[in-house]
């Protein structure tokens, strides 16, 4: 019999010690921690959380339950180009389902999924107070307003040839 | 800047600061404060009244006259431009024409701070689309 | 303790403001059902999420529904419970509940004993509506050496939760995932074997549903049973018998050592021998593990491990090897009763009655779930041949003797087989919290003063069911202090006293079930009745006093088997036989 | 002069941020970057139309700017005094509006919340100043005691913005009356409400007015910290918020002594993780600790136990932006605003099918139709007004009929619905009310927090039922249960996300029994929307064989030869109808 051993990558673990070292290595900033873990990963894996976890002395179990409760925390790597439909209301009466319904199909992905290139990956989100713009479109950092279904192949192709 | 000390320290501060929104306060609510439109369509500009605009806004800036300087289109006086009107609080508007640098400091002076006509009104002939 | 007067269906009665509802109503004798609720008196547990809503009740001049559990009293409060606005809120939300729960209850382990189906049988559920479109929560099946998880069938009353987290800080689980999604699980859904349980089983204990519950070896035991080419022999813990009668209706503490005994020869075991014969020989490794240790701090040996820990309880022992792995030298490294008997069993008595190891079945009848995996631990086999082949539970037992069809009641009164079905009193009070501490003290006294203990033989500075108790105890005229926890939230405590080195403990007794083995995973459900465990504590120490041998070295079968087969306590063949050593089982981050 | 250009969010979308820069590039260019000041402000409200770029003093309204169109605003504006006319808002009559003061969606508007929104440029702190920031909290610690500034709100009859309309001084003195070594303040900046903005708009353009509202109740509860929990989705807000407090502190108006009173407050952020039940105050205290955001019973209350179980008030942004008006201006002024049960004003956020979206601010009691037809300037494309729901998940859709009911809290509850955070978004003749309740409930079955049953299972039982309503396959009696199935979670529900889950339900059944009528019975849905009640055919006598319905056709549901009559597979059809509007013969019909 042996201990369980969780493997991670020195720079990895280093970076999570600073940020925990950064809030105090205070469990009740767990969630804090996690969003500048996740800042800085793009993502939270198991072998994350786990030194998460043992950096702030809570038992892992815990982390996945806060990890898992959250939408902002993933444990998938989103892709390059992560785009995010705007589901809130005002949208929604202007068709944002429609347009989801659309990346969906034109990507072959589901909400929360990164295309398989890792390119592309896919969620909601709610209300990005742009509702003038609505439905709106957002592609990382880029806002598209008033997109309609048709829309959605140029956006993609906008994307598709960068690397 | 450093640390506000105390409550009259702040209303000094405020005192200071008052000027860098004056404009915007006095537009949210120009019926309070002398109003100043300028005509400034291009014959207005080619007769000048980029200037008079210009000195108009320096001049009650240093005279301590609150007043609100707006560029306003064709005012429909071509014959003398430049023209000003002048509306002060709970008054009817009043246009003065062929204005100078000269006429206009005779209009902050007499008609604005003392309240005394000067030479050049012009009759009004148009509304505006406050009166409605 | 101010009082105030509330109005429940009509019936006024004057309760402590901050009563709830539901406790006032309890007084009463109105029963209103609960489901998440859930307080174990005595151990300070308290599991009140107000999740399930089945308590809801109407209280006047309230909007919405009250729920009973968690809604405190106030002066010329009129509660109704039962009218029909509480009835069709009740019986849909335990239709929602069941929207979303498996109707397998022909084969679950959990029917005939599911607080779930108690309610969908009390409030006559007869549909469920939508069934055929309702979309239902699919998780993996987890089978852990001891428990398996199915949690198709949680309902989120989170009490296995506050067991694992608030009772025994083991922190294996967790709410996870949100909303419809939303269940108790160990991080990453992992499997429990990978993750920091201890199979303490409290969890199981307090389960409402099928969602957690035993590893079933029934159908092994009825295999081995069947084999003429086997001999199968039983082992009883002391605590099986403080509880199986209650499994037939007998009340709570009623002792049915002899009855269980016969039970067991019905069934079919070759030998019924009891597991306190091993737990005198435990006292005998470890009390003159004590006395060795403590002679040596005595004379002024630095080295020595003090305070000594016990190490009966598989769980709190696999709860230091997670927790507390640089600590793992300190719990003494005699084994629990129940390996003690399988290694004596399968060479001892093996060789009396002729029989290779490879054709004997050892098998124990625990309180415990962390029993069964105990067994199946590496060390406890001799070329993959486990000294005990398997534990079956409390519960098991029950349901093997009511298939059975023997009436327990008018069963007679057997007795054990020999030679391992000797025992004394001190073997027997391995049952409950404290127990094991008092049997080592009786044999270490008398050893290290040379003076019999006579009429002092009970030790009641170090009976209770507080969760730490402290005693000490004069070896004449050396003071020894004695520490004792049941939980392991309140062993955590000890040992972080120790790590700071502010114990001044000479030995500590650590269980990790609330009262003991009494209140282990495998016993009978006491569906939240901490009184029941009280029973069954008393059950044990009358079983003590009614023993015409109190004291573990007096054991005339263990001193025979020392002097024909062991040698010496601590000597070479007993620690071959009857120590082992602990490994660290910690979660470890480590550079890739 | 001044060139205000809008900020906030929405515009900052469509690249405000450089508009600003290419009009100060434009300034230098013409050499006037000492007489105009570009300042980027927090929200005009009037998103619909934006970017906006306001000239001040003569309150020229620009929309729909674009970063070139700088060089037409300083060269014929500001050089020549000519107005851009192509960049003018044109009012739904098709008249075009000179001054801003002039739009009737300003026109019934009051701010005082938003008072500096859209004014001021956020990040600097003197800009604040000047308008009276930080008198109240001066005045406050100069001149009252902590009773008297709860007397004070509690007069002023400020209600809690958030949701439930709970007064605000009440509260204040309930964390007042707790002694405790230690006691928090908290601002609930956790705005999840799908379809609401405003606190997101404060933040962003007004980020001092909480922070100095924060140090009051700070004063008047006896705590000396401050956490705001805002989402970590608002990164504007977030930004400006640090910049904020650092300003703050510098000039000494958060940490110890101020005001060089005995008084020491400070503020910190914490970052919401999206989950809209944090919006339930037990549940934000519990997500701040490091926790999930679970809800718990109450009592106890923050006030008694909160955030590390210590006496704690929580109120959202828009209570507390009130609060330094209401100290400077006197109660009195404040409850002269609004009717006489909810005093002052509230934000909405208008989203939806009117002409202009946007963040508005009007006095309570104002009716629904004066925000919809005049603020709002009407329905979008001339067509029919059908609905509002106001109060997002939690409230209702209300009809023509209650257009003309004053908003506040009391008479939305009365009707059904309910103020909520202040979403709110009109509807017409194309929005299906089963799936417009179908969407909220989508929502509420994800940002359940599964603690209480009725929540977690009930909420989904629901979603599911009303799925098979728009899809034709439910029966009349699901109605019934549907509704039962609504007075159970309402009535049961642990927290207010799973008491109010039903509303949208609720009231769209009794506004619209007839709509859920249709689908259940007829298999139809009146307005058009429920894809799986629709079929798309092609009419053989119009159809020529042009093609060009099936080479739009993204899945290839569509066959035929060229000059051949076309047929629409309906296994493939999506429904999207691309098909419709490539046809130019009239050839495809819904049926």
């Amino acid at each position: 019999m042996s201990s369980i051993k969780v493997k991670i990558k020195q720079q990895d673990l280093n970076k999570i010690r600073e940020i925990c070292q950064a809030h105090g290595n205070e469990p009740g900033e767990l969630i804090n921690v996690l969003q500048q873990t996740q800042e800085h990963f793009g993502y939270l894996p198991a072998e994350i959380q786990e030194a998460v976890a043992n950096e702030l002395g809570l038992p892992v179990a815990k982390v996945y339950g806060v990890v898992t409760f959250y939408s902002f925390f993933t444990m998938i790597p989103q892709g390059r180009y992560p785009i995010s439909i705007c589901t809130g209301t005002a949208c929604y009466v202007r068709g944002a389902d429609n347009v989801l319904q659309e990346f969906k199909r034109q990507l072959g992905i589901a909400v929360g999924e990164t295309s398989e290139d890792g390119k592309f990956s896919l969620n909601c989100l709610r209300c990005v107070g742009a509702c003038g713009l609505a439905p709106v479109v957002l592609v990382g950092d880029k806002t598209y307003g008033r997109v309609s279904p048709d829309g959605v192949k140029d956006i993609i192709a906008e994307y598709q040839d960068k690397e | 800047m450093g640390k506000i000390k105390s409550l009259e320290d702040l209303k000094k501060r405020k005192q200071d600061l008052q000027k860098k929104v004056d404009l915007r306060e006095r537009a949210d609510h120009p019926e309070a404060y002398v109003q100043i439109k300028v005509g400034m369509a291009t014959s207005g500009i080619a007769s000048g009244a980029k200037e008079i605009y210009d000195f108009l806004v320096e001049a009650l800036e240093k005279r301590n006259v609150e007043a609100v300087v707006t560029q306003a289109g064709d005012m429909g006086y071509s014959y003398a431009e430049p023209t000003i009107e002048v509306t002060k609080p709970g008054e009817e508007p009043v246009v003065f024409g062929y204005v100078t640098r000269e006429r206009a400091d005779e209009v902050i002076e007499k008609y604005i701070k003392r309240g005394e006509l000067v030479d050049g009104i012009l009759p009004q002939n148009y509304r505006t689309i406050d009166d409605e | 303790m101010e009082n105030v007067k509330v109005t429940i269906d009509n019936q006024t009665v004057e309760v402590p403001k901050g009563t709830t509802i539901y406790k006032a109503a309890k007084q009463i004798g109105i029963d209103i059902p609960v489901l998440c609720y859930m307080e174990l008196e005595d151990i300070g547990i308290e599991n009140k999420p107000g999740g399930c809503r089945v308590c809801s009740v109407e209280v006047e001049g309230r909007h919405n529904l009250a729920p009973a559990c968690a809604t405190e009293v106030f002066d010329g409060m009129a509660v109704k419970t039962h009218t029909m606005r509480v009835i069709n809120a009740r019986r849909t939300i335990v239709e929602f509940l069941l929207s979303d729960h498996p109707k397998d209850c022909l084969t679950c382990k959990k029917s005939g004993n599911c607080e779930l189906q108690d309610l969908a049988i009390k409030l006559g559920i007869r549909e469920i509506p939508g069934q055929e479109y309702a979309e239902m929560s699919t998780y993996k099946t987890d089978y852990s050496p001891s428990i398996v998880r199915e949690l198709d069938k949680c309902i989120m009353c989170r009490r296995c939760e506050s067991m694992c987290n608030d009772f025994q800080t083991v922190g294996a689980l967790n709410a996870i995932n949100r909303g419809f999604d939303a269940a108790v699980a160990p991080a990453f859904e992992m499997d429990l074997q990978y993750s920091p349980c201890t199979y303490c089983g409290q969890c199981v204990a307090v389960c409402p549903t099928g969602a957690l519950t035993e590893v079933d070896h029934s159908r092994d035991l009825i295999d081995a049973i069947s084999d003429p080419n086997t001999t199968v022999v039983a082992q009883t813990a002391p605590a099986v018998r403080a509880a199986l009668g209650e499994e037939f209706g007998m009340e709570p503490g009623t002792l049915v050592t002899g009855k269980m005994v016969s039970a067991l020869r019905e069934l079919g075991f070759d030998y019924v021998f009891d597991t306190d014969f091993a737990a005198d020989l435990t006292i005998m490794e470890e009390g003159h593990e004590l006395l060795d240790r403590l002679n040596r701090h005595l004379q002024g040996d630095s080295d020595v491990k003090l305070p000594m820990l016990t190490s009966c309880c598989p769980a709190w022992v696999r709860f230091i090897e997670h927790h507390f792995p640089d600590m793992k030298d300190i719990p003494s490294s005699a084994r629990s009763p129940q390996q003690m008997f399988g290694s004596i069993a399968k060479t001892y008595f093996a060789d009396q009655i002729e029989t290779p190891r490879e054709k004997m079945v050892v098998v124990s009848v625990m309180p415990c779930l962390a029993k069964k995996y105990e067994s199946q631990r590496e060390e406890f086999a001799e070329d993959g041949n486990p000294d005990v082949d398997f534990s079956v539970t409390t519960r098991e037992l029950a349901h093997l003797i009511k298939e059975a069809n023997l009436d327990l009641k008018n069963l007679s009164d057997d007795d054990f087989d020999r030679p391992m079905g000797e025992s004394t009193g001190a073997g027997v009070i391995f049952g409950t919290t404290g127990g094991v501490i008092e049997a080592a003290t009786r044999t270490a006294y008398e050893l290290q003063t040379g003076q019999q203990l006579n009429d002092q033989i009970v030790f009641e500075q170090l009976r209770g069911f507080e969760g730490i108790r402290k005693a000490n105890v004069d070896f004449n005229g050396t003071p020894i202090n004695i520490g004792i926890a049941h939980g392991l939230g309140n062993a955590r405590k000890l040992l972080e006293q120790i790590k700071r080195g502010e114990s001044d403990f000479h030995a500590i007794e650590i269980m990790a079930c609330p009262g003991g083995c009494i209140g282990g995973g495998g016993q009978p459900l006491h569906h939240n009745d901490t009184k029941i465990l009280k029973a069954r504590q008393q059950a044990i120490y009358q079983e003590d006093q009614n023993k015409p041998i109190r004291k573990s070295h007096e054991n005339p079968q263990i001193q025979k088997l020392y002097k024909d087969f062991l040698g010496e306590p601590l000597g070479q063949k007993a620690h071959e036989l009857l120590h082992t050593k602990y490994f660290d089982l910690s979660r470890k981050i480590e550079i890739s | 002069m001044h060139l205000l250009v809008c900020g906030g969010t929405g515009c900052r979308a469509s690249a405000s941020d450089s508009i600003a820069e290419s009009l100060k590039e434009q300034l230098h260019h013409h050499n006037m970057d000492h007489e105009v000041q570009v300042i980027l402000t927090g929200c005009f409200g009037f998103c619909e139309k934006g970017p906006i770029v306001k000239v001040l003093p003569d309150n020229t309204f620009y929309t729909e700017v674009k970063p070139e169109d700088a060089s037409d605003i300083v060269a014929e504006h500001l050089v020549k005094g000519r107005q851009v006319e192509r960049l003018l808002y044109k009012a739904p009559s098709g008249e075009q509006v000179t001054d801003s003061r002039h739009m009737d969606f300003y026109k019934k508007q009051i701010r005082i919340a938003l008072r500096n929104c859209g004014f001021i440029d956020p990040e600097n702190i003197d800009e604040y100043i000047a308008r009276d920031g930080y008198l109240a909290l001066g005045t406050v610690l100069n001149e009252m005691t902590p009773q008297q500034v709860i007397d004070q709100v509690k007069e002023s009859g400020l209600r809690g913005r958030g949701g439930g309309g709970f007064p605000a001084g009440k509260k204040w003195e309930f964390a007042y009356k707790n002694e405790s070594d230690q006691k928090y303040v908290v601002c609930n900046a956790d705005e999840g409400d799908p379809g609401a903005f405003m606190d997101r708009s404060i933040l962003e353009g007004d980020p001092h007015a909480v922070l100095e509202a924060m140090a009051i109740c700070g004063y008047a509860t006896g705590a000396d910290q401050g956490l705001i929990y805002i989402r970590a989705e608002y990164p504007l807000a977030i930004k400006r918020l640090k910049i904020a407090i650092e300003q703050a502190r510098e000039y000494g108006l958060l940490g110890q002594q101020i005001f060089d009173s005995h008084f020491n407050f400070d503020i910190q952020l914490r970052y919401g993780a999206g989950a809209f039940v944090c919006g339930e105050e037990t549940a934000l205290i519990h997500s701040m600790e490091g926790e999930r955001g679970e809800p718990t019973f109450k009592p106890p209350y923050p006030a008694q136990s909160g955030y590390l179980e210590k006496p704690t008030n929580v109120n959202n942004v828009e209570t507390y932006a009130n609060v330094p008006v209401i100290i400077n201006k006197g109660p009195g002024w404040f409850s002269k605003i609004g009717t006489q049960k909810a005093t002052g004003t509230k934000v909405f956020a208008l989203a939806g099918k009117v002409n202009n979206v946007g963040l508005i601010e009007v006095p309570m009691g104002t009716t629904l139709r004066e925000v919809i037809f005049e603020i709002g300037g009407g329905i979008k494309g001339g067509k029919k007004f059908k609905a509002v729901q106001t109060g997002g998940p939690s409230g209702g859709c209300l009809t023509e009929e209650h257009l003309d009911t004053p908003i506040d809290f009391d008479n939305l509850l009365a009707v059904g619905s309910m103020m909520g955070s202040g979403g709110m978004i009109v509807m017409d003749e194309d929005d299906c009310m089963v799936s417009v309740a179908k969407f909220f409930l989508e929502f509420t079955v994800e940002e359940s927090c599964g603690k209480c049953a009725p929540c977690r299972v009930g909420n989904k039982r629901m979603h599911e039922l009303l799925e098979r309503i728009t899809q034709g396959k439910a029966e009349k009696k699901d109605l019934q249960r549907l509704k039962n199935m609504c007075h159970v979670i309402a009535d049961t529900s642990l927290c207010g996300l799973g008491q109010t889950a039903p509303s949208p339900v609720l009231s769209t059944m009794e506004n619209f029994w007839d709509e859920y009528v249709a689908h259940v019975e007829d298999q139809r849905c009146p307005a058009g929307s429920c894809k799986e009640l629709m079929r798309y055919e092609i009419i053989p006598e119009n159809c020529v064989g042009c093609t060009a319905c099936a080479r739009k056709c993204p899945v290839g549901a569509i066959t035929g030869e060229r000059k051949q009559v076309h047929e629409i597979d309906q296994d493939k059809c999506i429904k999207c109808g691309a098909c419709l509007d490539a046809c130019k013969f009239d050839a495809v019909t819904i049926k």
